[in-house]
């Protein structure tokens, strides 16, 4: 009998405060499977939002910083600059990232800095109770979009994956999801291929992870699994926007 | 003189809203009342409380070290505020999430097993409710009937059935606190 | 008795604004501030309001700038690190002289520290956290009926100084519920010719902040500073408690002053002379209630959320006069007990 | 004849059910007997014989509650 | 005789103080002459950016307001939400907009805010004397690119109207150039186009307009309007990047 | 005599930085601090240092923020609006402990102001214009060789203490040139265990200001107190002319105490005994000098560009002993024989 | 035969040579014996018959200089 | 003594060099100096002016309301700037730009038509060089010969075709000081 799944080296043992069925956990653990098998642990440098992943630092096995919220790339970029050989990767959420660090991660994105940047999208502010966020989808129902996100009001959802292909300092841009075994398996390579690329010093690499926040959507985990498929995917398709050539 | 109420227990529990009515029904009552819970939007789990202040007079301090009165819902909640309320206080507890009884002998201490009494009726999520009901038929801190009075208004906006299912885990308390304690 | 409603302060807060005329709500969610953005994003849409959840406390400030140059009541409220962000703006707000309300539901610092209420952020509110030489009226409401009195008060002050006005308010008031009297919604507006509303049948208006000559500069820093003497010299309000023939005064403002008043009820009971002055605004600070009481009280205690902020202002008052002591807790909101001790032991200490 | 083994972190599941959903031989329910110091209902393995080691439970569980072994 | 070419209304007497050949003037006139033939100019409030067209306030003859550095969109987006009738025109720098403004201008697009935006890129920062733009060519020599832009220190220059093309939000987007009579007259169409599409409710537009700085370029100002033409256009292209439909 | 070289302001103090082992710079650009950051991007790719033109003040801080905490020293430079965009980020970083310069070549305010020199920014400086309880040391040099010598002075207060340090020179100090002599480079650093490098050979680093445990809160801001009150304790520094038996006390701080100084002079030379107390650090405020110096002097003068800010802190030290007057510009330097007036009208008014 | 008439406001003109250089006419020049307030010499033109009124210069002067009539 | 000269024109009239050449030459015999210029990166146009402060003992105050001598480049500076010199002090005026001499009658006034010179000599931008060779002759401030002896100092990095033509224009203004005035 060989252990075919267990807890990688580069998550403590801490438990994690996310809700039940919180696809925060799942992501998490490919990041740390990916550092694992490129045995880059003790190069990792890893940069928290401020989100419900902001405690991230107490589950990473590598070192961490907590960022303001928003400024996790440019905390990055002076890391990198600093330290080059050092793996450099931002989890951030989508309030985080698509928000409040819109200028942050577009500019870090334009100066092709060497990082990878794992952006979870789970269509709403979670830490803070369920406001809407930059990519919460039209006619969703948010505390600060109770009657349904619309045009008028609140403008249209954030597609990052396919604004960041834009700039021409990214190398890698990819949109996955979590929603299912074949898109975990398939977030693990996107993440695993932006860290490589990174450590090859190619530039800036993102991937857009299609969350769940049950919580918040008012649903149960498998519910809220179920919606990222039925709503999400059709607005936000999965796949690579942008991969850079070498050399 | 200023009556003050814990109520205590997990995020799911429904504790907050039982302060909550406590609240509606002290101020239909024309009492003064306050309602301070222990907020975290930004904390995932971990333990939910309120407090509940109930004056004749104008309520100077809603907040206080030490309660009159605790209504513990889970075992975490029981080892945290046991020693802060008041000498000769009262504690309830929700006997079906608590494994153990106070080490203090001042304490009156009323066990309600809310989560049984409520898987019995089929209505899991009226178990805040029963505690209620016990709670105001042993403390009359608002009369029992004047808090079914207020049902209507409390739950304004809420639909018939859940009403009555409410209605109804609230007098199972009431029932359990007559006859059983 | 009028009718009472049970409400939480983040919601009367935000109920007082409507009444008070507020039209828009340009805001950026934190806790423990969100709820009160969110009763505004319910609300708006019913009355033909404006509410935009902007991108970021930067986009919310600024948003807050071009919304009161229409002349329109506009409000924003954040929290901590949100306030600080907000700063660059308020800072334009102040010398473009435009009225708003700026709410700021404080919690703990510095950094991202911790959602627990705080007094932290005093010396960023009542000296003005941005650059230059300016003042915003800062009013600490102590209850939920304050929540909804300070901010229909607040945009009266605003429109009547032309001044950004900011509550502040620990997370613990917007958090809580107490049964509120509802405010007749206010009819009466003064208007305001200096609104860039568009150019017709007028000449152009400007609302500028650049002042690239000098001489021009002083002129505008000297014509804010005069407000801001007028400001002091009508507007320091304070609410006093026990202080005829106190020894000791206690100094708290916001949810610290109520229990600390009625730890200076039980002090009394023990007969301790002790009297507690509520500052209501922070700036002005209520300097001529305190110099007056600095002549016959023996001594001061200021309690605070914090590292004793506020201690500044009083021996600035005090002159001296007598010592001021401070009692001071951080993320943890003192209870009456444990204030009523540290009366105590002052009292004894000092034998009052 | 069974081809994978699980070990359960009862004390940290939290109930989810992602695994009982995902688990192509839908094979996993919540234990309504046991409840843990979270308040829930661990997950646990109706026929253990019928688990054929996919790991798939594993691989959509958040919290690493299960650990499979495989032949 | 009859005169064919004036000052319009919606400037005021006032002398620009820009340098010699500063095309910022031209622009500025470009804009009056669209307001005036659409007859906006009570209408009309002009947002003014932190940079050398500071001081549009003092030149434009209708209601303006100056904005902090990089946030003009977000007071545009209050007063057009409060005032729904009236024409908002912000008019920003490569600085104001691209660097600091980014977060701003991507949103207000976004958001399908019914304002304008003239987008004067002169890549570089001209009122705090030639430091890098983000809009800087890779190559030129700027007081803080002193040996020459380069991607590794200093990334990619900004292509603002591709990006904001993007957004499903934008109306109208647009890149002209004032090099030459042809384009002066292109810019001036394009303007027009952005106002009237704005007040139709169309939603977001904006007109980036290559422009000049002499005094840091180093030129004379003949010098630099060949320089747009030779090094600028083929970089940044000219043409319309997104017109919405009607209806 | 040491060779001379004539330098700006904004080069001598960027050459200190580098010379003190700064390896990276973040800014933004605005006048007047703009030089300062061409220096370093001239500079820094020469010693293979870091040079990034980040896309604003609020990246510049949180860039700063990641480089310090490599255990590298970084710095950043800006103005007016600048500084208070930074106020999030340095409230972070003083939670997170963060060793780092920041430059702040201040300008007029409020809002957008003027370019013009400024001391308007005293209150954000010395009472953390940010959230929550914290404070930065304040370095004012009031000559181009102090540029230099406190920037180098600065990066070892930071190590020493793990705490932004903010050097506050008015506009004019970075534009003029003075002949200076150039300090010999730094070599000894201590080290910084706790640097987020990577853990290779350890247990995993991490820098964090979030605290959601209220007593634990409390504990990092009882810690950061008791490292204020240190400081305060240790690092208050000032320069005193001609203080034996003056009656007036005039104290002013940058470029205007040397012009103060010549004003100090001529009034001495008609007989009026009067003294000069130049505050070095702002804060810790040099509260000891002052509150000495009251015991007998009869009065102070404070001089400031901005509209009284100082004032405050020196009343606080003096704590009523004797009054302190206040004669301020704003936007415009007063030159010495517009000081040197004000001094005889206040000594012929009181008869010194 | 001109078909153009043009006012030069040469107080204000900056002598940047925009509309020397556009003018299609060639007809422009700055006027060396002459020198503004602001310390330029400011523009005139040559061969006022030969303008055909194009107003290109006006269209490129930055400062508003020129007015353009036409027959 | 601390003596102070103001130098003040147009923005392109090359004043702030003026300065700064005067503040090595006087740094370079081993006087203490200060150079302070009236700074506007965020202005355009306008007048540009600067404070050389030159002193054998340390500089207390680099600025001044009332400076000994001033340089005046333009008309709108002499307008400017007439009325604070000291005095008796001693105003140097570019008369090829100002067309007026100051209305105060206690001030030496020095007129130095240095455009024209500097166009004859084929070198317009030589202009503000031959005013200072002008200003050092008849000032001595710094002496003459010291001055030429700085100059590949000064201008260390520049190419030696530019440093001639500056000497050149330095020494044509020395020649003027002496044989015109
Ligand atoms: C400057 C600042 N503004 C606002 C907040 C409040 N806040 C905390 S988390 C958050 C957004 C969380 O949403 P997201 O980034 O999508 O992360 P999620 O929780 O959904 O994973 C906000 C607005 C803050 N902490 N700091
Ligand atoms: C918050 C803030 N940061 C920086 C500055 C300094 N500043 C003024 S204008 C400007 C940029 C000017 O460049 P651009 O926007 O391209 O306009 P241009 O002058 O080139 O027309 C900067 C950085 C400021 N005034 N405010
Ligand atoms: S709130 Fe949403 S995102 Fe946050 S932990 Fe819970 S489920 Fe996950
Ligand atoms: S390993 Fe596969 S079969 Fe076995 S329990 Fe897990 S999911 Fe089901
Ligand atoms: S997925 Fe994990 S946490 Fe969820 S029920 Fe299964 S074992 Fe428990
Ligand atoms: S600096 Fe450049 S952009 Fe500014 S006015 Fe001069 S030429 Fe125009
Ligand atoms: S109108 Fe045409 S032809 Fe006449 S001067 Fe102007 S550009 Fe030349
Ligand atoms: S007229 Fe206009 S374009 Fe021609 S030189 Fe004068 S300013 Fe330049
Ligand atoms: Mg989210
Ligand atoms: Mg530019």
């Amino acid at each position: 009998m060989k252990v075919v799944a267990k807890r990688p080296e580069s998550l403590q043992e801490t438990r994690f405060h996310y809700c039940p069925g919180c696809t925060h956990g799942i992501v998490h653990r490919l990041l740390a499977e990916c550092l694992d098998e490129l045995n880059l642990r003790e190069k990792a440098i890893g940069i928290c939002p401020v989100g419900c992943s902001v405690l991230a630092y107490d589950y990473f096995n590598f070192d961490t910083l907590e960022a303001a919220h928003g400024r996790a790339p440019a905390i990055a970029t002076a890391i990198k600059r600093l330290l080059p050989d050092r793996c450099l990767v931002t989890y951030q959420g989508d309030g985080d990232l698509a928000s409040i660090g819109m200028g942050e991660i577009i500019h870090a994105s334009l100066r092709a800095e060497n990082i990878t940047v794992i952006f979870i999208n789970n269509a709403i502010y979670g830490m803070t109770g369920g406001q809407m966020a930059p990519t919460t989808l039209l006619g969703q129902v948010t505390t600060t979009s109770p009657y349904g996100r619309t045009v008028e009001a609140n403008g249209y959802p954030a597609k990052m994956a396919e604004l960041l292909a834009q700039s021409e300092g990214a190398a890698y841009v990819c949109r996955t999801a979590v929603n299912t075994p074949a898109n975990v398996t398939r977030t693990k390579k996107a993440i695993k291929k932006a860290i490589q690329m990174q450590m090859k010093g190619m530039g800036f690499t993102m991937v857009e992870v299609l969350s769940t926040c049950p919580t918040n959507w008012g649903m149960s985990p498998v519910e809220a699994m179920k919606w990222v498929g039925d709503h999400m995917i059709p607005y936000y398709p999965l796949g690579e926007f942008k991969v850079k050539e070498e050399g | 003189m200023e009556k003050q109420v814990l109520f205590a227990g997990f995020g799911g529990q429904g504790v907050l809203a039982m302060g909550l009515f406590l609240s509606h029904a002290a101020m239909s009552s024309g009492k003064n009342v306050s309602w301070v819970p222990s907020y975290g939007a930004e904390m995932r789990g971990g333990t939910a409380n309120c407090l509940v202040t109930i004056a004749e007079e104008e309520i100077s301090s809603p907040l206080t070290e030490n309660p009159l009165m605790a209504i513990i819902m889970n075992r975490p909640s029981l080892d945290k505020f046991e020693k802060r309320v008041k000498p000769n206080g009262l504690v309830m507890i929700n006997s079906s999430m608590v494994d153990r009884t106070p080490d203090r002998t001042d304490l009156e201490v009323l066990a309600v097993p809310v989560n049984e009494l409520a898987e019995e009726m089929g209505n899991p999520r009226g178990a805040n409710m029963i505690m209620l009901g016990a709670y105001l038929e042993k403390t009359s801190v608002v009369q029992v009937e004047e808090a079914l009075e207020y049902f209507p208004v409390i739950f304004k906006g809420k639909s018939e059935r859940l009403i009555e299912a409410n209605r109804k885990a609230f007098m199972a308390g009431v029932e359990y606190a007559r006859t059983r304690m | 008795m009028e009718e009472r409603v049970l409400m939480k302060g983040n919601e009367a807060l935000a109920e007082g604004a409507i009444r008070a005329g507020c039209r828009a709500f340009f805001g950026y969610p934190i806790t423990p501030s969100s709820e009160l953005a969110e009763y505004m994003a319910r609300t708006m849409p019913k009355i033909g309001g404006v509410f935009v959840q902007a991108e970021s406390e930067l986009a919310a400030i600024n948003m807050v700038y071009g919304g009161a140059s229409t002349g329109a009541r506009v409000m924003t409220a954040s929290s901590g690190p949100g306030l600080s962000l907000k700063q660059e703006g308020i800072s334009f707000i102040a010398e473009g002289e435009l009225p708003c309300l700026i709410v700021n539901l404080s919690r703990g610092g510095p950094g991202l520290g911790g959602i627990q209420p705080s007094q932290a952020d005093y010396f960023q509110a009542t000296r003005g956290g941005g650059h230059g030489d300016y003042r915003t009226l800062v009013l600490a409401p102590s209850g939920v009926q304050e929540m909804m009195d300070l901010a229909m008060e607040g945009y009266d002050l605003a429109d009547r100084y032309r001044t950004p006005v900011l509550i502040m308010a620990e997370g613990t008031l917007g958090q809580m519920m107490e049964p509120i009297i509802l405010r007749e919604p206010v009819t009466q507006f003064v208007d305001k010719p200096w609104a860039t509303t568009g150019c017709a049948g007028r000449k152009p208006n400007v609302v500028n902040t650049l002042h690239l000559d000098p001489e021009f500069l002083e002129t505008r820093n000297r014509h804010l500073d005069a407000k801001y003497k007028e400001i002091q010299a009508k507007e320091q309000r304070a609410e006093t408690f026990m202080m005829e023939d106190a020894d000791l005064v206690v100094m708290a403002f916001g949810i610290i002053a109520r229990i600390a008043k009625r730890s200076v009820m039980d002090a009394r009971k023990q007969g301790i002379k002790v009297g507690l002055i509520r500052p209501i605004t922070l700036w002005p600070f209520p300097e001529r209630i305190v110099a007056e009481a600095a002549k016959t009280v023996r001594r001061f205690l200021s309690i605070e959320i914090n590292m004793g902020q506020m201690v500044e202002d009083i021996r600035l008052a005090v002159n001296g006069q007598v010592p001021v002591e401070f009692y001071g807790r951080i993320g943890i909101t003192p209870n009456p007990e444990e204030l009523t001790r540290e009366i105590m032991r002052i009292a004894e200490r000092e034998g009052f | 004849m069974a081809r994978g083994r699980l070990k359960f972190d009862d004390e940290r599941c939290k109930a989810c059910e992602l695994c009982v959903f995902y688990c192509p031989q839908g094979i996993l329910e919540l234990d309504k007997h046991q409840m843990n110091s979270l308040g829930f209902h661990p997950v646990t393995i109706t026929q253990e014989e019928k688990c054929n080691g996919c790991a798939i439970c594993a691989m959509m569980c958040p919290d690493m509650i299960i650990q499979v072994e495989r032949e």
